[in-house]
């Protein structure tokens, strides 16, 4: 529980022309994220599986995404996912102990994922401010078969 | 939650602090326990046993026996969450005659016994989330009468048959959200029509039959949220009567059809208040949609995909409140206000395209008391005389987040009794000779937080005598100084002022010796200096912020007048803690019941105690020729 | 593990004139059992609940009941419950590690439960004569309306 | 399992008793390891890389990352039972090229990464039972193509839904078993289509509907136990062809309707083999029951509560196997068994009456060679010359655990290729002039064990020469003495003889002297004293058992013989450990390898030692005038 808790480095794609891997920056615990076929994120729809166990209730949650590129933020994009009277996902509400499964496509925002070196930064946030889940996300993308 | 002591059972030294804090709403804090997470196998011998309230979430507990919890005879609420508790044997609470709050959330249980639950008296809370039950009658219901509330979420039920003792007379709130659960058949429930009044939740279930009938009793509230099936779930609720029906989604479902007229048509046979259909889709909204929603009190479309509600609905006299956020209208007027002549709330937040004003689009909602358009797009170059013409019984605006308004006279014409006004985070300009709000006397709380206001114009709150609240947070001033001027002549009523990050480097000697009755003042993240106490008319039972300020040093005069009820937050200052500083480290040690953030609260001069609390640092001083001399 | 694990004596009832408690006398785990309703047991079926943690797997199960009065085994009475070809439970066939749950009616073989003081060992053994569950049931029987 | 090192890492000292032991069939011993339930929260660095069985179950291994079992590379099957496993992460199984088989029973799975099973080159067995899956698409599919066999029992699982890369190249055997699986689509289980020869086992689940033609490939086995619809699941499976149908049920299962010929009509648009419908109830069992079921090989009516099959069954021909034990005949002549001409096993063991086996009941099952009447009250005044007549072929027969048999002449008549017979605990009154076994010349297995036999009846196994097996045990010899008789003067291929538990106290120099090729011999809960080697034509490779006897001292001479794979037991005997044993001491220690159970093979004297193994005592002794000084 102290804060200097390293929690390991997970590999979710390992190929010649794409690397990512992520590391949890919550101190609490561990976050698991995978992708089925990392092939499949040059398009903009790709399945994974994602769990956390809640330490926080997240009657509210909010999203923070940072695309750091060499130290530096260049992108934030915020999104808010439960609030009162919009819960956008059926998650939205459970307590704290609760664990939280997701397993399926997902669909980016954007069209497709920058190429090059960078890490993402993503952080899930509650109505109190606490972090729901936190990792760092190092990718290098050489893909540019679109 | 933030209230309880980290399983440490010495708490005098918060105590003070606690009790008088403005914003922890506590309840007996010597009584109050946290121990969450901390790798515990068994109760600690040091809770006292006046402990009534518990977290103990996040231990290690596999079995619970009758000698667990035999020492905390007062416990109220017991907190058990993802304790690993596999097994309750008999008489686990059976000294806890006291406990009405029960939550076992992310325990596997492999067995309960028939007298797991025997000992409280009127057990009301049992939270039974995520705990591997798939039946029913895996629960005990001895001693389960006097419950009010049953979570059983995120769990494998498949059948709703319940127990033929299942407790039915004080039961209002019973959770069944994302378990397995199909069908529900009138013999499954029948139990629950002996209840009135109770709130059943069913969502994330693939609900695919409901046998008609089966609800005839009195609910309060039904949640069928993510049911795909929409007109099966109508059908079996024919004739039923209740508050409200939720019947929104959520993203990432699978199977969402269109809602079409005929979807709601079962509508017609449920008498319900209030109806939540938020995330579904619409296919050719047209005022067929509304034939089985005239008797509706309440309707929420929020993100429901419209851009527009036709016109011509009619018999819609009983809505009072339209929840319209998260859509994309362009323009105010598509939402054909007219419609729902009885209209006290509405809502139209969060649209997702530039939503135009327009003129006297909402004039016909004169009973009209809350309206939100905030976070919408909005710019408007003339705004609101017009376009909110008509509102005679408003009471709350919020038109905050939004882009950009031009103010050329009065904001608002018609709206005489209006209470609240957030204009937060959108840009204001303003450009009248007289005040933009003078004629609202009524005024309660204005929020003009990071509006971009010209703080200059000296007639801003003009005829504001009636004002509470008001926040300029995020606002710049002249110089960075806030003059002895005349901005807060008329505001007599004031008892909050928010001027948090307003790159604040001064305050005049008087500048709020017009606001008798100030009691919170926020000056926190601005650059100030001085820790200023004379610019208030009175210190008593006031809270002033100047947490993340420049503050080095506080001189005793202006400590000795913060007597009372004061709360002072000093924390995030560069605060000197060498005996230059004695007035305020002596004063501070004095009065830490004053002091909000105290762990926050820190030293950083001299370098080498740089960062130490206020709190524990321990001076020497006397005066000598050369100086003062620190004993640290 | 070590055989001087002493478990809690748990109570099945307490009343009036019935009083029955078990402690196991496995020195691996303890045994999860309770009856519905305590006055059921006069007539001769009644509800109970069971769970164990297998720490063997059941091809073959075995139940030996062993009726003691002042220390002297007076009835011994021994089930099959499953052999190979004939498995008369559901649960036969489980292996290690898994969860067994009952929760239903028994219908007791005999006619009435014996009345007086005696202690009744129950002990269940699979195929390799390990012990399944195992479990000293104490009862003060003085029921008398049949 | 038995042979799993409690996970301490030095197996030298028991690695050659296990070597030479008879009954253990151990694989790599010293690659095996177990670690059960020693409370481990890793892997222990100790394990060698070389470890390929590793038994770690009942361990707290929260969270599987890549680096967990990094070290065994050499893993063919793991163990992870109860090991509180939430997350296994990506990779978690890189390493470990050659696991083939991964149990991870009793698990509550949260997540399972895309690539958590990634890194064994062909992963054969999967278990998952108890996982708390409740969908299959949880499991991720990846590298799993070798799988042959998936344990997917005691789950949530709903929907048959099979995940469109779900593995069906290698797969053999997919089991079900007890989740909440109601109805089977074609489409569902339509990837199955593409395996042969599969077992599916869908026991426990409320199986309530098959769309017909579901199954429509090859399988070998279908296991629906306990399910209430018989008729609706032989709808789902017309046109299919299958090697084993399972039907059974259980005790405690709700909803059991009789069987009727019309539950079973649905069988005649069915190719199966071999039919279970164990603990179902017939009702009216008349002939019209066997209409669909004459393609059977093989029919098992277990405790169906049946006390009479009816005359008359036509078309049975293909019938090799009828299994009718656990219920509750008469008489042997009740099942009317020639309607099964073809007959090549009959089992009616545990029949609940008192069997009477009358005259001839079975003459007309030429074919039969397995014949079963175990268990089942069996009390007969002369047999079973006639009552057993006419079993030309018969191979084994097991009339153990019945009451009594009176013998008057051979035992059996027709039977002459018997080579097993089994009558253990059945007492046998034995009432001839020359051996009743006499015409058995290819009886090679003999249970008499607990068959209260007279023993001093000198031709008793007169004819045996083939005998390889005896079984003697609990019965008693004339004054607790094994003469130097004629009793087995005729068994010259008796290889295994047990004596266990026939209060022998002695054994004649040469008892058994004329047995050439005796190699295992028990004796062990007898009362002998003596450790007598004498009595054996031939000490070469022979497995002696004198555990639970009264031995105290072997000399030198007694042990000296005992050479080459000799395989001795002394467990439980009160051994003496002072200097007067000194022989057996000194040679127990260089024949280590030779010892059977040296856990229990303890010292009783001295006193001060009692209890000690025989291989940790030390002494040190050296005659004197007075006697043998001892150093312990
Ligand atoms: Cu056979």
């Amino acid at each position: 529980i102290s804060a200097s808790t390293e929690w390991p480095t997970h590999t979710v794609c390992k190929e010649d022309n794409l690397e990512i891997y992520y590391k949890s920056c919550d101190p609490r615990q561990d976050f698991a994220f995978s992708i089925d076929r990392c092939s499949d994120i040059a398009t903009h729809t790709f399945n994974i599986r994602a769990a956390i166990l809640l330490r926080h209730s997240i009657k509210e949650l909010y999203a923070k995404l940072n695309l750091i590129i060499n130290g530096k933020t260049v992108l934030t994009y915020s999104e808010t996912l439960c609030e009162p009277g919009l819960s956008k996902l059926i998650f939205c509400g459970k307590k704290k102990g609760e664990h939280l499964y997701y397993e399926g496509p997902v669909t980016l925002g954007i069209k497709e994922i920058p190429q090059g070196d960078y890490v993402v930064s993503a952080e899930l946030t509650n109505e109190d401010h606490d972090t729901v889940a936190c990792a760092y996300v190092t990718v290098k993308n050489y893909l540019d078969d679109y | 939650r933030k209230h309880f002591q980290s399983c440490s059972f010495f708490m005098s030294s918060l105590q003070g602090f606690l009790k008088t804090s403005l914003r922890i709403n506590f309840v007996a804090v010597n009584k109050s326990y946290n121990c969450e997470g901390l790798g515990l196998t068994k109760i600690p011998e040091e809770l006292p046993v006046t402990t009534e309230i518990l977290d103990f979430s996040f231990n290690v507990l596999p079995s619970l026996e009758n000698s667990t919890f035999s020492e905390l005879k007062s416990l109220l609420l017991l907190d058990l969450t993802r304790c690993q508790i596999n097994w309750v044997y008999d008489g686990a609470f059976h000294s806890n005659r006291q406990l009405k709050t029960l939550v076992l959330t992310g325990n596997l249980l492999m067995f309960l016994s028939d007298t797991a639950f025997v000992g409280p008296q009127s057990l009301k809370q049992l939270v039974l989330t995520q705990t591997g039950i798939a039946s029913m009658f895996f629960i005990p219901m001895t001693n389960l009468d006097s419950l009010d509330t049953l979570i059983l979420g995120n769990n494998h039920i498949s059948s709703l048959q319940l127990p033929p003792n299942f407790p039915t007379q004080n039961l209002k709130y019973l959770d069944f959200q994302m378990n397995n659960i199909k069908t529900i058949t009138a013999a499954d429930v029948s139990l629950l029509q002996k209840t009135s009044n109770i709130t059943l939740i069913f969502k994330g279930n693939d609900i695919t039959y409901i046998e008609p009938g089966a609800f005839q009793s009195n609910f309060y509230s039904l949640d069928f949220g993510g049911c795909a099936d929409i007109p099966g779930i109508l059908a079996g609720l024919q004739n039923s009567t209740g508050q409200t029906l939720w019947l929104g989604t959520f993203h990432g479902m699978e199977k969402e059809p269109f809602i079409t007229p005929d979807v709601l048509q079962g509508l017609c046979n449920i008498s319900v208040k209030d109806l939540y259909l938020q995330l579904r889709h619409f296919k050719n909204l047209n005022t067929d949609m509304f034939h089985c929603l005239t008797r509706l009190r309440k309707l929420d479309l929020t993100q429901t995909h419209i851009n527009m509600l036709p016109a011509g609905i009619s018999g819609m006299r009983s809505l009072e409140e339209l929840v319209l956020n998260a859509n994309s209208f362009e323009h105010l007027c598509n939402i054909n206000s007219a419609s729902f002549p009885s209209l006290i709330h509405l809502h139209i937040k969060g649209n997702s395209e530039l939503l135009q004003l327009g003129s006297g689009c909402l004039e016909k909602l004169a009973k009209l008391q809350h309206l939100d358009l905030s976070k919408s797009y909005i710019k408007s170059f003339d705004c609101c005389k017009e376009a909110l013409s008509g509102l005679s019984s408003l009471r709350q605006l919020n038109l905050s987040h939004n882009i950009k308004l031009h103010l050329h006279d009065v904001f608002i014409k018609d709206s005489a009794s209006l209470e609240l006004l957030d204009l937060a985070s959108t840009a204001l300009h303003i450009n009248t000779s007289q005040g933009p709000f003078r004629n609202l006397h009524l005024l309660q709380v204005l929020n003009l937080s990071s509006s971009h206001i010209n703080t200059s114009i000296q007639h801003l709150f003009q005829g504001l005598e009636s004002l509470i609240f008001l926040d300029l947070s995020q606002n710049n001033f002249e110089l960075g100084i806030m003059q002895n001027n005349k901005l807060f002549q008329e505001l007599s009523n004031l008892e909050v002022l928010i001027l948090s990050s307003c790159e604040l480097a001064a305050i005049g000697n008087q500048a709020f010796h017009s606001l008798k009755k100030l009691r919170h003042v926020d000056l926190s993240h601005n650059k100030l200096a001085a820790f200023s106490t004379d610019a208030f008319s009175s210190l008593k039972n006031i809270y002033l912020n100047f947490a993340h300020n420049r503050i080095h040093i506080i001189p005793h005069d202006k400590l000795a007048p913060l007597a009372g009820h004061c709360i002072i937050n000093l924390s995030y200052n560069p605060l000197n803690c060498t005996c230059s500083n004695i007035d305020l480290i002596t004063w501070y040690k004095q009065n830490l019941d004053k002091i909000e953030d105290p762990k926050e609260t820190r030293c950083s001069e001299p370098k080498w105690h740089s960062g130490a609390q206020l709190a524990t640092v321990s001076l020497s001083c006397g005066i000598t020729t050369g100086g003062i001399i620190a004993v640290v």
